[in-house]
């Protein structure tokens, strides 16, 4: 037996052992997710055992450093766990912006100190994290960042306003941008802070969207203060930790939107016209087969990028591709749903309705389109930039 | 006629939109949709519509109306759209098709005028299927009730009568019916536009017959009214929608620039322009069509309600898409018009619906 | 009886007795275009003698004032008569750039005399004219002209090279746009002279197209010569009558397109697979039905920009959406007929396969389609340019 | 396997793409169109890649071939695409395919090395339908003969071979024939891209049998392979033209700016881009699943021409109109490549028919 075909073995047994029935088969949705944090909300019993268990393992975070709370599994680990969390259904047994946005930023570029300190609560769902980028009216500009920061005292001093802070009300922590050096160019004077939410210095607002969720808030910071050493990165330097996090962001949103949620489409058309209905409607018929080309098209996709970062030979405009497909293939997916399942339940107390009206957003959010086919043009195609 | 408004449509038109931008702007509609009113019209609102003669101008001069036509009422329904006015103004135009085409001199008598003065609301239970299929009707009549389901009834919640169309035999008829009756259970469906909508059960209600058990050819002309006015409204939706949009791309500055200033974008904005151009022309054509009995009337409001389904949809997703983040908050008025596209669009068959109809019926593919 | 129903019964009286039956129901197809000229090709004898008394009458364009060889008629009338002849199937009697584009320009811009001369042989279709508009490698940019004008002794003496020449090499004489004056911004440098084409001063080379063809020429200007007086509009005015020519253009090549060519696309479709074959096909099929849908949009388009017309009450940005939307229907269109007639037309033979290599010139032509958008986005909806 | 390049087939490009540099560039494919040559390939052309092992390189080890697979015959084809050079790969390769899965050790030792060394030219004749419809075969194998009429013979003038599908009873065979026997009419189709391509007529033909009665799987598997192999065509001859593309937007100037500033451009620029980045791993998906004999190869197989159909054409209708007025000059390549992205594209069948069969076999719709 092989290492690989020991580690698998072990590894089933483990999970049909430890994964609690509670746990397992559950809905794509977010009333199923478990975000951890201070004040955690746990969807059940089962679900907060299973996060013990997977993060006493360090597998909430597989391929990070044992030291730092970690799996210490190598890819090709990773991969097989993956596999074999696949399939029983186990659900994933965390949802974290520090596991997806944070941790990676600390792993690059955070001091010794700043990991020991902060990676080990990701990993256990601990401290919850928010993403303080945005800022009211800079849309796709996220440079012109225009919260301040002052050194006093030893001290960071943090005044201004975030906007599109996911779940700002319930973290506990803050990783932002802040223009800390005013007088540079603007991609120069931004350092990248951490800051505790739980201070009178900062508090949030929720921003009511088009779905009915309010998940996103503003953030107002006013005279928010952290110490001197919670920086990530040089000071004026938060920029290139910034960029850094977007490429992960625009591939998580791509693939999570290329994968899509609720039950697949053609099931949908299957379960609503069936195929006699739906073959005496082919321009709908027609869309439903366009839409799915293109998802199979993204999953192969997909495919290759794990490939080729296993060949070490990724294409690095590949998460813009998929950021910008995945999410035009999902709001079209969501509207087709929406026309399968009829004006009864166009309604916003339906799942599917509500997975059609968030479907904008992420074709804003994460760099918008526009945004990534201008990285596209000038990375990518190397086209000039007008004078 | 000529495919241009003439004096007295532009008029009206400039009427209709003075009234509304006193009595109903923008956010009359949403203080009415938060108060979570189970109406989702204004009473009033239909009031002072009323007075002005802008309830179903389509009723004819010898039943007491004005006899005005098609074009007329979408003159005020597109004004209507653009505000999100909130008035039964497209079932009141299809009732008094209905009653007007099936009515006996008593029935016209007894609804038309009230219909006209606001006083009462008919709505028009048509449809049996959650995606619009007007072939189905499974409801039946017989012994003088109606049994069976109806969906997507515009302006069915409050109404005071309803006409349903019901299999008499093997025939279609239309039926009169007072929801307040035993045996029909009209229920609000909460669609997400916050127009009211409702489902009617129907178990052994009592109703009346208008006209012969042979309702078809008026069901069908009243649905043809309907899928223009619905284009009509979407055109005036779209419309609002595309000029807040280049209002926004002249205001919006992103990295230093007026964002209309970006090519990409001006030429997105153009080809709407170029669609909305040429579908005006087909909404136009349809209600000409309709005022003038065409053979092809039927086709074409087919048509009006294919292109302006597609053009109002890509018009709302480029519009929220170009208003970036703001676009997508529900304190931000285009998500009220993104909603409301979408279920204008989807009543009364939806442009995938249409395309095949005519695909079939225009074509004979 | 009205004067207009008395009209409509003379023209019909008229065009049954003098419409010859070798004029009527003729495939639209290049090879039965009357061009005249003064080395004309007659596709037939009653073509001839059709254009002969046609032009007799002054209706090969009637509406044009009698004095001028044109047929006096008023809108209405005009209509009637268009009517009247598509009711018998005659087909026009001559294809003219000097009808459809000099000489709308003479009447609005050219003096008394330029109208005397000009305008009844381009009525009777005796000189056949050609358009200089275009320069190699100036693409869009019509207005950066660079072949130079000179007034020399009573006359003006031209050098340079014009390209796209329709027909250059059988044309009699040709208009085009000429920098008489180099130190003036570029859009007011430009005049709009005639030349006669039979001087060792201009040559021509046909250009071969994808589609086989070679009716386009790039015209060679040596020391050409013609008289003063040949100019219209005043010295360096010219672009105001090359601005108006090309919304004449721009219309027209968007209705030619709109309309289509060769047989309707549900006829195609019925000749070819037939409806049972082409259900079988429902991709195929939608992409027709698309096809057909915009085409009837366009059909009701262009019957309201003739009602506006006649109301004075035009779009004037209507003509740049049916350039646009019709040139890219049209292409759509041959492509999918080319995909119904399978693989054995796919040959430089067929008459199909031509037009589908002939339609992407329609979309760069007269102004590409990216220079409407761009007039589309400026002028309707007057977005700002980059400073 | 990854989806990947490996070692080998990245030096395999490599060499293909040196020697066809060197032996046929773009303009060698002119010269020939323009003289005529009823054959359209080079013969030195292909002695010359056959010398290097590029012709049919999926001929098995035990057959005396290379033993490489699906995906390495598509390297070359794709980097043929590039430089339009003019030799009859696909057909060797699916003719390859055929005859390794039916042939007898006799036909298979007469036939598979002259293919390889490029002295025998075998075409396959499996359509009958103008438009790609692989279920018709109403030629006829009776008495040892052929009845029937095949069209779309990839490299069929001038074959010293073909293998003919053919109707035996109920059931599909594989019956070799030689064209120059009484009874066999090869015509050529004046394909507007210069492709050699024919119709058969078969009027009694004399034939023999590849294999038993029922070559159905193997019929599939070689139009599986020919499938892929254009789609692997048409990812080249779509990356060549983009190339060329994106060059011109670098270098071409209009009112005073490099076309390429302009972000209308840009972003059409960089659809196209994205979509060539998916389409790649679709195409080198199917040929891993070929050379790995995955159960949904053939699915694979359809999904990969259908994007590639599809996607090579629009890459050049806006290759063509970014380009402008020398784009449709027949003087400039582009337009080569604009008519070989329609016959490739077309040839087993075009982004509709694999849609439609995606549509029912996959998704069950």
């Amino acid at each position: 037996m092989s290492d690989s075909e020991a580690f698998r073995a072990e590894t089933r047994v483990w999970l049909e052992a430890n994964c609690p029935l509670g746990a397992r088969n559950l809905p794509n949705a977010p009333e199923n997710s478990v975000w951890g944090g201070r004040n955690p909300h746990w969807p059940s019993g089962d679900q907060k055992l299973w996060l013990e268990r997977m993060a006493e393992r360090g597998w909430t975070v597989p391929e990070w450093p044992k030291e730092f709370g970690g799996g210490g599994l190598d890819k090709h680990e990773a991969a097989v766990l993956a596999q074999e969390m696949a399939r029983i259904g186990a659900h994933s047994p965390l949802a974290s912006l520090g596991i997806w946005m944070l941790g990676p930023a600390l792993l690059e570029f955070g001091t010794d100190k700043q990991k020991r300190k902060y990676l080990p609560d990701i990993a256990k769902g601990k401290v919850r994290w928010a993403q303080g980028y945005s800022e009211p009216g800079a849309g796709s500009d996220l440079a012109g960042v225009q919260t301040r920061g002052e050194l006093v005292d030893g001290k960071w001093v943090v005044n201004g306003q975030k906007i599109w802070t996911t779940y700002g009300d319930k973290c506990d922590m803050i990783f932002a941008l802040v223009r800390t050096e005013p007088d540079v160019p603007k991609h120069q004077g931004i350092s990248f802070l951490l800051l505790d939410m739980d201070q009178d210095g900062i508090t949030t607002r929720p921003i009511e969207l088009i779905n009915g969720d309010a998940h996103f808030c503003e953030t107002f910071f006013d005279n928010a203060v952290t110490d001197q050493a919670n920086i990530v990165g040089e000071r004026g330097q938060g920029w290139t930790v910034a960029k850094f996090l977007l490429g992960h962001e625009r591939a998580m949103i791509g693939q999570a939107s290329g994968a899509g949620m609720g039950k697949p489409l053609e099931e949908v058309a299957k379960g609503t016209l069936g195929v006699d209905g739906l073959r005496a409607e082919p321009a709908l018929r027609q869309e439903i087969v366009d839409n799915l080309l293109g998802s199979w098209v993204m999953q192969i996709a997909m495919e290759r990028m794990r490939d080729q970062a296993r060949a070490h030979a990724m294409n690095p405009h590949t998460p813009s591709v998929l950021k910008l497909t995945g999410t035009e293939l999902n709001y079209a997916r969501t509207e087709l749903v929406g026309a399968l399942n009829g004006i009864e339940t166009l309604t916003m107390g339906d799942g599917d309705t509500r997975r059609w009206l968030s479907a904008p957003a992420n074709c804003i959010a994460g760099g918008s389109n526009e945004i990534q086919l201008n990285i596209l043009a000038k990375r990518a195609l190397e086209l000039p930039e007008q004078k | 006629m000529a495919l241009v408004l003439n004096d007295d449509e532009v008029m009206l038109a400039d009427a209709t939109r003075g009234l509304l931008d006193r009595a109903a702007p923008v956010s009359a509609f949403r203080a009415l949709r938060d108060s979570g009113d189970a109406l989702r019209y204004s009473p009033e609102l239909l009031a002072a519509l009323a007075e002005n003669g802008l309830v179903a101008p389509n009723i004819a001069e010898e039943d007491g109306g004005v006899g005005m036509g098609a074009a007329a009422v979408a003159v005020i329904v597109e004004q209507a759209a653009h505000n999100l006015a909130a008035a039964p103004l497209i079932s009141a135009a299809m009732a008094a098709e209905l009653i007007g085409w099936l009515g006996s001199p008593g029935q016209r008598e007894a609804l038309l005028s009230a219909i006209m003065t606001g006083e009462l609301v008919v709505a028009c239970a048509l449809e049996e299927a959650g995606r619009h299929n007007p072939a189905k009707v499974e409801t039946s009549f017989d012994n003088k009730v109606l049994t069976g389901r109806k969906t997507a009834v515009i302006d069915g919640v409050g109404a005071g009568r309803m006409l349903v169309s019901a299999a008499n035999s093997d025939r279609v008829g239309l039926y009169l019916v007072d929801p307040a009756v035993d045996g029909c259970i009209v229920e609000a469906i909460a669609a997400v536009d916050g127009r009211n909508l409702a489902t009617v059960r129907l178990d052994g209600a009592p109703a009346e017959a208008l006209g012969g058990d042979d309702a078809d050819e008026a069901i069908s002309a009243a649905i043809d009214l309907g899928r223009a006015l619905l284009a009509a409204e979407l055109l005036g939706l779209a419309d609002h929608a595309f000029d807040m949009t280049v209002s926004y791309l002249k205001e919006r500055k992103q990295f230093d620039r007026i964002i209309g200033t970006y090519q990409a974008l001006q030429h997105r904005a153009a080809r709407l322009y170029a669609r909305l151009d040429l579908a005006r022309s087909v909404v136009l054509k349809a209600l000409r069509a309709l005022d003038e009995k065409s053979d092809e009337t039927s086709l074409l409001a087919s048509l009006a309600k294919c292109v302006m389904t597609e053009l109002a949809r890509d018009v709302l997703v480029e519009a929220v898409q170009m208003h970036g983040g703001i676009g997508v908050t529900d304190e931000f008025d285009l998500g009220l018009y993104f909603k409301r596209v979408r279920v204008s669009g989807d009543l009364l068959g939806d442009d995938r619906f249409h395309a095949e109809r005519l695909a079939q019926e225009k074509w004979g593919l």
